[in-house]
């Protein structure tokens, strides 16, 4: 298994990492000679869907993303929104669909323990969590496994790290069968004047390393979540990661005492492409040169290539950039907490990404090109041809009785109870409403009457008829299930979950679900602060019903007003408002 | 027949149990314990008397339940 | 009173505990990190609940062989009050606190639910604050809580008023024998318990049922 | 050294997760299996040279911590 960084490159190693030839062209171009094969690897992980968002930036430049209270909007690990007295509620949410498939437990699990570093990265305590999931059809052969085990992975981890989990989605639909979606929301609590980027500053700077030793894990994952499935997939099977809640709860702890000291100047959690996207984005964001020495990176695999290294996606890491003169305070922390912790690289002023390796360099990119500067496509789209109405003979004829019984029996109206009892939805003492209701509801602790509220919503049937309207229509759902609790929305967050975008008709999808979002936003002041695209969904050119996930943040000024779905008193009117 | 299915991790796997228990072994003064990795044992009695079946039986039953392929070996011991 | 929490990494509900016992204590209880070489002079030590070393292994038992373990151990002996919740329970039970085991829920998953108990002897230092027979609202969020204990140990702690609580009304989540939700030692200074009280105890919770067994430890109620 | 300790619960100890396990390979067709009970195994190098001194060390070990001998029974084995 060991790789040697010589490895000479062919067309199919190009393809092989997920490069068409033009992209490959353009590196040529870029750097003016052939890549070694460690760079090949950076540049698979910096240009690929995942990472640089290369088919959807167009377009999510569109959405409205700033409002009187947006601190942050996207560009950060969460998006930032002041809840006032000094406060900042942090949230976004991800997408873990692809390896959920793979491996259902340890997917979802790394998908939630994903999604809570990057909340707690920019020094917020993660203080509420959902997930919303979409499964194949019920008497789907993989449903049962897949449901379990997703299930069981969520909460093994949120669970564990001690995050109530207040809310969800649990949907099937046979477009899913070869392809679930999990996407995990978590949100946490900061004071608005101890906020954390990853934008480095400072030229010389100590990079540090913490938290879990690098191994093999998912090596070539980032790449993977943004393929088709193929019939080959059980062949992919060993790139799968394990998370550790155990580790990320005492990271957690770790980084926000640290962050107390005063010593972090940047900070970037290592997701897809651990180290590689974490020091480019910290350097290529500050405008600095980065300089990574390989022989520093705390591993727990023996002969670790470079190639491996700067791939892995092993869970429960950060990389810092440290005041010098805190080095001794940070690391005197992380032995505390009994985490690794290593001083990998400094940042330098050349603009240049460097890996140093057993002696060699192994890689030097420019760090521009990688990061920010990478490439961006606006593919071809058709407008989605919208079905006509049904004519009012074609609707079936049924009991009304007999309709309610199939409705309220069905798995879409079922009772999602099931779900929510193994997740903790109380931990932290502050849970106003749990699931079962239209939105989750916290008290925000250090307050005595505010209330956060939390919900996440889209029906993708809706979004397959009329992509346009099913965007408007799942914001604003969202925006109902918020004001239903008492809240006031503040803003959201999405997880897009789409098709191949190569394909024009997907790529319409995309591109109208995005008008829709982005029209229903701004009608309501509800700006997106950050988000997730999760393109090619796809098994065998089947795609699935576009998800564009919504995930909304609210906020009562007292929680004891807070307003739930069951009837609480006999002989009550019973009112319809609305359209 | 007894059987014994033996499900252990796939090299390079994290395996986060193994590290906190080395980790508790050593801070015990046992320090001479290096690479712990757990696993699982499954204990049974299976129906017949003919081993080669009884083996091709237990590989099905690891494939689709006892062991998570995906991140797992196993082996299979049968006694009379 | 004086109070303790003792914090083993991976507990999470340790922030839970502190609040309710500063909100009932009236004063905010020492914290003891695990690593630290004693507990200061408290009338009431705590192991909260969560997820010690990751439940590794088995809940509560590589947190039950911590050297802090041993300073807890002689503050028993002098009859100093010890509750664990949850893992802290676990945790009580692998240190030999207290008798048997916390094996896998029933179910074989984690379950979060409010249940019902029946407070079985209210006469003990953490359960005067209820009558016999009483019955709770209490949340629990656990995986592992399935109480077993030989016939002989079971025996013994129904004879010897041992069991303090039962799930009742046909609440029991985890497959408990007896129903048991939590028992103390045989001098009743050691109180274990797998359910929440600590999520139970004012308005924003949606009830105060478990603030009675924290009035009672803490000696408000005579 | 290589070791491995094999870790069961013991005789008359209720095993939740056997008794599930049995249940669902019952449910997959697999009808010939009984009495499954579930137990862990742990692998790891251990220094020194000598077997004896090593076999007292990990017993230490499975009483101290790999075991709880409550409800656990333990076997170790060694091999160069
Ligand atoms: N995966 C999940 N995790 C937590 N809560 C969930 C999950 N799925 C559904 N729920 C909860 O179950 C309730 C019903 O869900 P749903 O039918 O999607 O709500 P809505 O009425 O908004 O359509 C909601 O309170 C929701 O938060």
């Amino acid at each position: 298994m060991t790789l040697r960084n010589d490895i000479a490159i062919t067309p199919e190693l190009v393809a092989e990492h997920g490069l068409k030839p033009d992209e490959y062209q353009k590196i040529l171009d870029l750097i003016g000679r052939e890549p070694t094969y460690t760079e090949l690897g950076i540049f698979s992980a910096m240009w690929n869907e995942h990472c640089s968002y290369k088919s959807s930036k167009k377009w999510l430049r569109t959405l409205p993303t700033e409002g009187p209270r947006v601190i942050q909007g996207p560009g950060e690990n969460a998006g930032v929104v002041d809840i006032g007295d000094g406060q900042a509620v942090v949230f976004k949410m991800e997408s873990h669909n692809h390896p959920s498939f793979i491996e259902p437990y340890q997917g979802a699990a790394t998908g939630v323990g994903g999604i809570l570093r990057d909340v707690f990265t920019m020094g917020a305590r993660p203080v509420a969590a959902m997930n919303a999931l979409r499964f194949g059809a019920p008497s789907h052969e993989k449903t049962r496994h897949l449901v379990s085990g997703v299930v069981a992975g969520v909460g093994g981890y949120g669970n564990a790290f001690g995050v109530p989990t207040v809310g969800g989605e649990v949907e099937f639909d046979a477009r899913y069968n070869g392809n679930i979606l999990v996407n995990a929301f978590a949100a946490g609590l900061a004071d608005t004047d101890k906020i954390f980027y990853s934008k480095a500053e400072g030229v010389g700077l100590p990079v540090v390393y913490l938290g879990a030793k690098t191994g093999r894990d998912g090596v070539g994952g980032a790449t993977m979540a943004s393929a088709e499935f193929g019939d080959d997939i059980e062949e992919k099977r060993p790139t799968v990661q394990v998370g550790d809640p155990f580790t990320e709860k005492r990271l957690l702890e770790a980084c926000l005492e640290l962050m107390a000291t005063g010593a972090v100047i940047a900070i970037q959690d290592m997701g897809a492409a651990g180290l590689t996207c974490s020091a480019v984005e910290m350097g290529a964001k500050g405008d600095l040169g980065i300089e990574l020495d390989l022989d520093q990176v705390p591993v727990r695999e023996e002969r670790m290539t470079a190639y491996e290294m700067m791939l892995s996606e092993s869970q429960e890491r950060m990389l810092m950039v440290l005041h010098p003169d805190k080095e001794a305070v940070a690391r005197k922390v992380f032995e505390k907490w009994e985490l690794d912790f290593a001083t990998v690289g400094r940042t330098t002023d050349d603009l240049r990404f460097r890996v140093l390796w057993q002696g060699d360099e192994v890689a030097d990119l420019p760090i521009k090109d990688l990061g920010d500067e990478a490439p961006e496509y606006d593919r071809p789209w058709t407008e989605p041809v919208i079905p006509a109405p049904l004519a009012h003979a074609d609707v079936p004829q049924m009991d009304v009785a007999e309709a309610l019984l199939a409705l309220v029996g069905g798995h879409q109206c079922s009772s999602r109870r099931w779900v929510y009892e193994q997740y903790d939805t109380l931990i932290q003492g502050n849970s106003i409403q749990r699931p079962g209701g239209d939105a989750g509801v916290i008290r925000v602790e250090g307050h005595e009457r505010k209330g956060l509220a939390f919900t996440s919503d889209v029906t993708p049937r809706y979004c397959e008829a009329n992509p346009y309207e099913g965007g408007k229509q799942a914001v604003a759902e969202c925006w109902r299930n918020l004001t239903a609790t008492g809240a006031e929305p503040l803003a959201a967050t999405d997880n897009l979950n789409f098709g191949n975008p190569e394909r024009p008709e997907i790529m319409g999808q995309l591109v109208k679900a995005i008008e829709g979002i982005g029209e229903a936003c701004r009608a309501l002041d509800f700006p997106i602060v950050s988000g997730n695209v999760s393109l090619y969904n796809e098994t065998n050119g089947q795609g699935i019903l576009p998800t564009p996930t919504i995930g909304g943040v609210g906020l009562l000024p007292e929680w004891e007003k807070s307003v739930r779905i069951g009837f609480v008193a006999e002989d009550q009117p019973i009112l319809l408002i609305g359209g | 027949m007894k059987a014994r299915v033996i499900v252990t991790l796939k090299n390079g796997v994290l395996d986060p149990q193994g590290q906190a228990i080395e980790g508790s072994l050593a801070g015990l003064g046992f320090g001479g314990v290096s690479g712990i990795r757990q696993g699982k044992v499954f204990d049974f009695e299976i129906a017949g008397t003919d081993v080669e079946v009884a083996r091709s039986q237990i590989m099905a039953m690891c494939e689709k339940l006892l062991a998570n392929t995906v991140i797992e070996n196993y082996a299979i011991e049968i006694s009379n | 009173m004086k109070a303790a929490v003792i914090v083993f990494p991976g507990l999470n509900r340790d922030r839970d505990m502190v609040a309710a016992l500063t909100r009932i204590g009236g004063r905010e209880p020492a914290i003891v990190w695990h690593q630290d070489s004693d507990i200061p002079e408290v009338d009431l030590i705590v192991i909260p609940g969560g997820f010690s070393y990751g439940d590794y292994l088995r809940c509560g038992a590589i947190a039950a062989r911590s050297p802090i373990m041993e300073r807890l151990r002689e503050r028993v002996e002098k009859g100093v009050r010890v509750l664990g919740v949850c893992n802290g329970f676990q945790i009580l039970v692998e240190a030999g606190l207290l008798p048997g085991a916390l094996m896998r829920n029933a179910s074989l998953k984690f379950v979060c639910r409010e249940v019902k108990l029946e407070v079985v002897n209210a006469d003990t230092d953490f359960t005067r604050g209820y009558t016999k027979g009483q019955i709770i609202r209490c949340p629990v969020a656990h995986h592992d809580g399935n109480y077993f204990a030989d016939a002989e140990t079971l025996a013994r702690l129904e004879g010897d008023g041992r069991v303090a609580f039962r799930y009742a009304e046909g609440t029991n989540p985890n497959g408990s024998l007896n129903d048991i939700a939590g028992i103390f030692n045989e001098r009743k200074n050691v109180l274990g318990l797998m359910p929440h009280p600590e999520n139970l105890i004012e308005a924003a919770h949606g009830g105060d049922d478990g603030r009675a067994l924290f009035a009672s430890a803490l000696k408000q109620v005579a």
